[in-house]
């Protein structure tokens, strides 16, 4: 599955997750490259952020096998019927090789954008701070967010928080980057820089996975589409398949809602 | 251990914890109405009445209560006597009794104390929670009494769990102004008796017993809105 | 040396301290004069009043003096010394005159005293059938009650009664009204020394010393020192 | 005011001895507060994340710890602890020993302190946004390091209130270790008033300096409150 | 301005707010009447949602005269150099005919979904409780969440959660609707159901102001389009004008971004 022009950096492998009664995901499995650039896409409730979720265990699976840059996370069940990974340092470490972007974007309130920028770098990676800030304002820079710098995130617009917390994804340049809808609060022209980043990321051999709603943005940047449909996948394949001409009658519905 | 003196003590006992359980009711409940408006204006008021509200606070916190209730009990008490025709009136069973100024000094000093976390729990609300119920037209009073109040009280709630308890602990220095609470009386039988452990384990069952249904209420009130954790 | 416990509270004018932090009194000259009559070498603890009865089973004293009742109640939990003083019990109240302090004529008033003491044990046998008696943690807090009106007598030791009859507060509001008939079941015992049922030897000790002191006048020495409490309270015998 | 001449004259004779009291009361007040404040962070932390045996220990810590009264805490922990402690010396052949009435009592307030003080910043961690914290393990964060540098600067605001007035009530708490024999204001207070019979001067001096001590506290917990709210906008 | 079907139901003129130092609005002006949507675009950080703000008084103007449906709002400046509402209760009268979808959603999460729903009806219209929840319970089927009316907002998905939002608004039957990229965490599905909803209010007279970062649909839903620009609208018209032919180079190259 996915282009293979490299070695596989996540593999998803039958992946159930259920909330008390209700079942999320039902046998999710999803092999990603390095450079590869996997997109899922699918209706609001059908278990994408669950999924991504999942990856960098923020939910705890009720079933499945996660394998993160070669590693396989060790996984024990516990008392709540999910699975738990059993050794913290392991967690910890493959969490700094997995950016994630939140759809709720989660800054930090206490620390202004730099800060909130430079936090995981400096005490996760012990990157010197001095370093830090200058690879933090560049990032800023880029994102078009360098004079809101000082500013504290309830100060900002929403499209400026979405920036900042991309700028704090990219931050930790990590192997892997998880998004969940990144561009949702962006205009066009942000979202064509969001478009370029990613590009340059997936060149430099970086992995991303993605979940979006702007469907143009999905068939613009993927390597592999993913179609899920209550908490399966119903669909996947190349953007090209996947938008022009899916097997799935649900996918057909689907993705013709574009207008 | 020896409690050969505990049926002799008895009557004492249950007046003891009556008084106990009176003085901490009214003072939670009054105190907190009370702390509800201290807090608000803290946070939203005119400057005057911040000022005043928060001066309250600092005065009441910055204090022993025991030199509260003596003021009130010995300053304000001894001045209503001098009150011509008082003593005849139908307020003298009241006022002579030390009971109504621990009760007063208590209130104040819950809605002193309890002001203050509730400034602060006014101020931790999310602003756009708040901008949403002024959006859709409510006015400050039902914002207030929809909104912003039900949110403010969920994040004191694990606080005022404690601070009923500490209230609870308080009510002792009653015993310093002739009301005979449950502390009160334990301290009469160590007296008496000169038992030093029996009296006080007897008030510390008691008191643990109290606590035990004052914590499992706030649990009780805490779960009404699950939380994601 | 023998470890002598007093109350960290001051009971002036048989325990106080001076700004020094230096502990003086009528009960701290005592304790000194029987240390000398015993020939022992005393030390001076100071502990908090909740705490004198657990310091004295914990070792960490030796002897309460600090002006303790003798009571049969008490006497079941610790072993007293003989006394070494004692004061009537005298009843105070507000200004009217009449002195008359029978049961039948207190009937409907409210009367204060302190908790735990002789003078309320007193009180509840006698007056509480027809009167309302009401404790108090200390002294003080009484007698401003009855300063600001909210009781009609007192009752309590004498010589404190006295100290605050002599007080502009105590002279304006109130006067003597007598002291309580006798009832030695109650009043009888007087003060002692708080010690361990186990030191037997120390109680004899203690005993002796203090029998030959009231002997010796030395005792009534040490009260005349006193303005206060020179014929006010009641000394041992011999 | 109300204290005549001849009190000013008391006062001055015996300011030596309040002062020392308040430095006492500000010591030991201080060192339990800290001592106690650990043991709530501690403690919250354990009962937001620790498993079924820690949190029922921490369950019965809080609710056992704080429903009694601390007289009664001192009480048995230092007598009957020493009591006990001495007995066994003795048996052993040692002999008995005197504990230090200011290290107990620091021990047994900070004790009581640490059980309040874990329901408070319970409270406080359950009110931060979960997003905020999920967002710092994402990026990795240690257990120990997403507490230093997300869960407690983010708690802070809810925090505070309750921190505060934990700290006004120990400075006045402490009153109580004058059972073990340590004196601090309240006890050098009632031996001046006991002594010089002058009750009403010295209560209300003594009032004054805890007032005095509660307000530059509470000047300072306001600054502290100020700063950690600095990225929220004011509310209307 | 704008089509004229109707009596204008919002008038702003010469609005300017400044935060500090930053002037975000300097000067704009707008008319929309009655069944009118006019749509705003612009870049991150424009001034769009401070715009919308401004409009029911969540955010003082420094200057500008604000009128809806047909009543001029009393103002008066305050001590802080903004304007400021002179009567509470028009206030409160003006803003229920004004129904608000926010960009970050803002539901009161000590209330489930139905609860935010019949919340203000219930305490501001004082509409029997039962109708209440008739209502909300058609909308929240409407919307595709009546199986999710008894859960806590912070279970919900990020699409979820805003369709509730938009649930919430609609429940008050406002007159005026101010939408703050109601749809950024929408499927092209849902996206859809929404444009439906938007025009069958516009069908009933109802007027709306929405802010969107989706070219496309602004395109289809508005009858008058507004790009701002650094806190000035730099271009309006049709939205065949401003998407087909804009004057403005700036304007063409922000809606030429759309891919
Ligand atoms: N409370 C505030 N204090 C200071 N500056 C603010 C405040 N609110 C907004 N701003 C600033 O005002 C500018 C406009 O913000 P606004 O939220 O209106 O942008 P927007 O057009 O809605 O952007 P987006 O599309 O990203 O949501 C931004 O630069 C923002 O940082
Ligand atoms: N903590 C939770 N407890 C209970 N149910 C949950 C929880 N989190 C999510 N859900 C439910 O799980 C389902 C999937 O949620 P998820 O957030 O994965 O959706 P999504 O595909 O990301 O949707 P959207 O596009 O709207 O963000 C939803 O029905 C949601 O209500
Ligand atoms: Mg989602
Ligand atoms: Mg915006």
């Amino acid at each position: 599955m996915g282009s293979s022009n490299g070695q596989p950096a996540v593999v998803v492998e039958g992946l159930h997750k259920s909330f008390g009664d209700l079942e999320v995901l039902k046998g999710v499995s999803l092999t990603a490259h390095e450079g590869d650039v996997v997109s899922m896409i699918g209706a609001s409730g059908s278990g994408k952020s669950t999924f991504l979720r999942c990856i960098n265990f923020l939910e705890m699976p009720t079933q499945g096998r996660i394998q993160v840059t070669g590693e396989d996370i060790s996984l024990k069940t516990g008392h709540d019927g999910n699975l738990h990974p059993t050794d913290r340092r392991q967690l910890e470490r493959i969490r700094t090789r997995l950016g994630m972007v939140f759809q709720s974007f989660n800054l930090w309130p206490h620390l202004n954008v730099l800060e909130n920028v430079i936090e995981a770098p400096v005490h996760v990676l012990k990157v010197p701070k001095a370093e830090a800030i200058e690879r933090a304002e560049a990032l800023l820079q880029k994102v078009g967010l360098y004079e809101k710098r000082n500013q504290y995130p309830a100060f900002l617009s929403g499209g400026q928080q979405q920036r900042a917390a991309i700028a704090r994804a990219l931050a930790m340049n990590p192997k892997v980057m998880l998004f969940d809808e990144p561009t949702s609060a962006l205009d066009p022209e942000l979202v064509g820089e969001v478009l370029k980043v990613i590009r340059d990321l997936a060149l430099e051999g970086r992995t991303m996975i993605l979940v979006t709603h702007e469907m143009k943005f999905a068939r613009d940047v993927s390597s592999h589409v993913i179609y899920l449909h209550k908490g399966l996948i119903e669909e996947e394949g190349p953007p090209s398949q996947v938008f022009g001409s899916p097997k799935s009658d649900r996918c057909k519905q689907f993705v013709s809602g574009i207008h | 251990m020896d409690f050969s003196w505990f049926p002799k003590y008895l009557p004492m006992i249950i007046e003891g914890i009556g008084l106990t359980l009176a003085l901490l009711v009214i003072s939670i409940f009054i105190g907190f109405l009370l702390a509800v408006p201290i807090g608000l204006v803290q946070v939203t008021g005119p400057r005057w009445l911040k000022w005043m509200a928060s001066g309250f606070c600092t005065v009441i916190r910055g204090t022993p209560l025991l030199v509260q209730l003596w003021l009130l009990y010995y300053g304000l008490g001894s001045f209503f006597p001098q009150i011509p025709g008082i003593r005849d009136s139908f307020m003298w069973p009241v006022l002579r009794e030390g009971f109504f100024y621990a009760a007063l000094a208590f209130t104040l000093s819950f809605a002193g104390y309890e002001g203050a976390i509730m400034k602060g729990a006014f101020l931790s609300v999310p602003k756009g929670e708040l901008e949403a119920a002024r959006a859709f037209g409510m006015s400050p009073w039902t914002v207030l009494r929809r909104i912003w109040l039900p949110r403010a009280f969920r994040i004191v709630l694990p606080t005022l769990g404690g601070e009923t308890i500490l209230q609870l602990k308080a009510t002792p220095l009653a015993a310093t102004v002739t009301v005979i609470e449950l502390y009160g009386a334990s301290y009469q039988i160590r007296q008496d008796t000169y038992r030093v452990y029996e009296p006080l384990l007897m008030v510390a069952v008691i008191y643990l017993a109290l606590t035990y249904c004052i914590t499992r209420l706030f649990n009780f009130i805490e779960r009404q809105v699950p939380q994601r954790r | 040396d023998i470890k002598f416990g007093v109350a960290a509270e001051p009971y002036a004018p048989f325990t106080s301290k001076d700004p020094s932090g230096k502990w003086v009194g009528w009960e701290i000259d005592l304790m000194e004069a029987v240390c000398a009559q015993m020939k022992e070498k005393c030390e001076l603890v100071e502990v908090a009043w909740d705490g004198i009865i657990p310091a004295l089973t914990a070792k960490q004293i030796d002897v309460i003096w600090s002006s303790m009742s003798i009571t049969a109640e008490r006497k079941k939990t610790i072993e007293f010394t003989t006394m070494y003083y004692n004061t009537p019990s005298a009843i105070i109240g507000t200004k009217n005159g009449d002195t008359d302090i029978t049961p039948d004529h207190l009937a409907g008033k409210t009367i204060g005293v302190q908790v735990a003491t002789t003078h309320q044990r007193y009180a509840e046998k006698y007056f509480s059938a027809k009167s309302t008696v009401k404790s108090y943690q200390t002294q003080d807090e009484a007698n401003n009650d009855l300063a600001a009106g909210r009781l009609d007598y007192v009752q309590a030791d004498n010589s404190a009664l006295k100290d605050f009859l002599n007080t502009d507060q105590g002279t304006a509001c109130c006067e003597m009204k007598g002291q309580a008939p006798e009832d030695i079941e109650i009043l009888g015992e007087g003060v002692g020394g708080g010690i361990r049922k186990e030191d037997t030897e120390l109680k004899a000790k203690l005993d002796a010393a203090i029998h030959a002191l009231a002997k010796a006048g030395e005792i009534q020495k040490i009260t005349e020192k006193y303005e206060k409490l020179n014929g006010e309270i009641i000394l041992p015998k011999e | 005011m109300f204290i005549a001449a001849s009190n000013w004259e008391l006062l001055w004779q015996w300011k030596g001895n309040l002062l020392s009291g308040a430095i006492s009361t500000l010591q030991i007040s201080f060192l339990a507060y800290v001592f106690g404040l650990s043991l709530g962070l501690a403690g919250a932390m354990g009962k937001l994340t620790g498993g079924k045996v820690l949190k029922g220990i921490l369950e019965v810590y809080t609710t056992v710890i704080r429903s009694l009264p601390e007289l009664l805490l001192i009480v048995m922990l230092f007598y009957l602890g020493t009591d006990m402690l001495n007995r066994l010396m003795l048996t052993l052949g040692y002999e008995a020993m005197r504990i230090n009435g200011f290290a107990a009592a620091v021990v047994v307030l900070g004790f009581v302190m640490g059980a309040y003080a874990t329901e408070v910043l319970r409270g406080a961690i359950q009110a931060i946004p979960i997003g905020q914290i999920e967002a710092a393990k994402a990026y990795g964060m240690s257990p120990f390091l997403l507490f230093r540098r997300i869960i407690l600067p983010a708690m802070l605001p809810y925090a505070i209130p309750g921190l505060s007035n934990l700290w006004l009530n120990i400075t006045k708490d402490s009153a109580l270790v004058a059972v073990v024999g340590y004196s601090e204001l309240a006890l050098q207070t009632k031996q001046a008033a006991g002594s010089t019979k002058a009750y009403f001067t010295f209560f209300v001096a003594a009032a004054l300096l805890y007032l005095i001590i509660s307000m530059t506290s509470l000047r300072i917990f306001g600054a502290l409150e100020n700063y950690v709210r600095r990225g929220q906008p004011k509310l209307g």
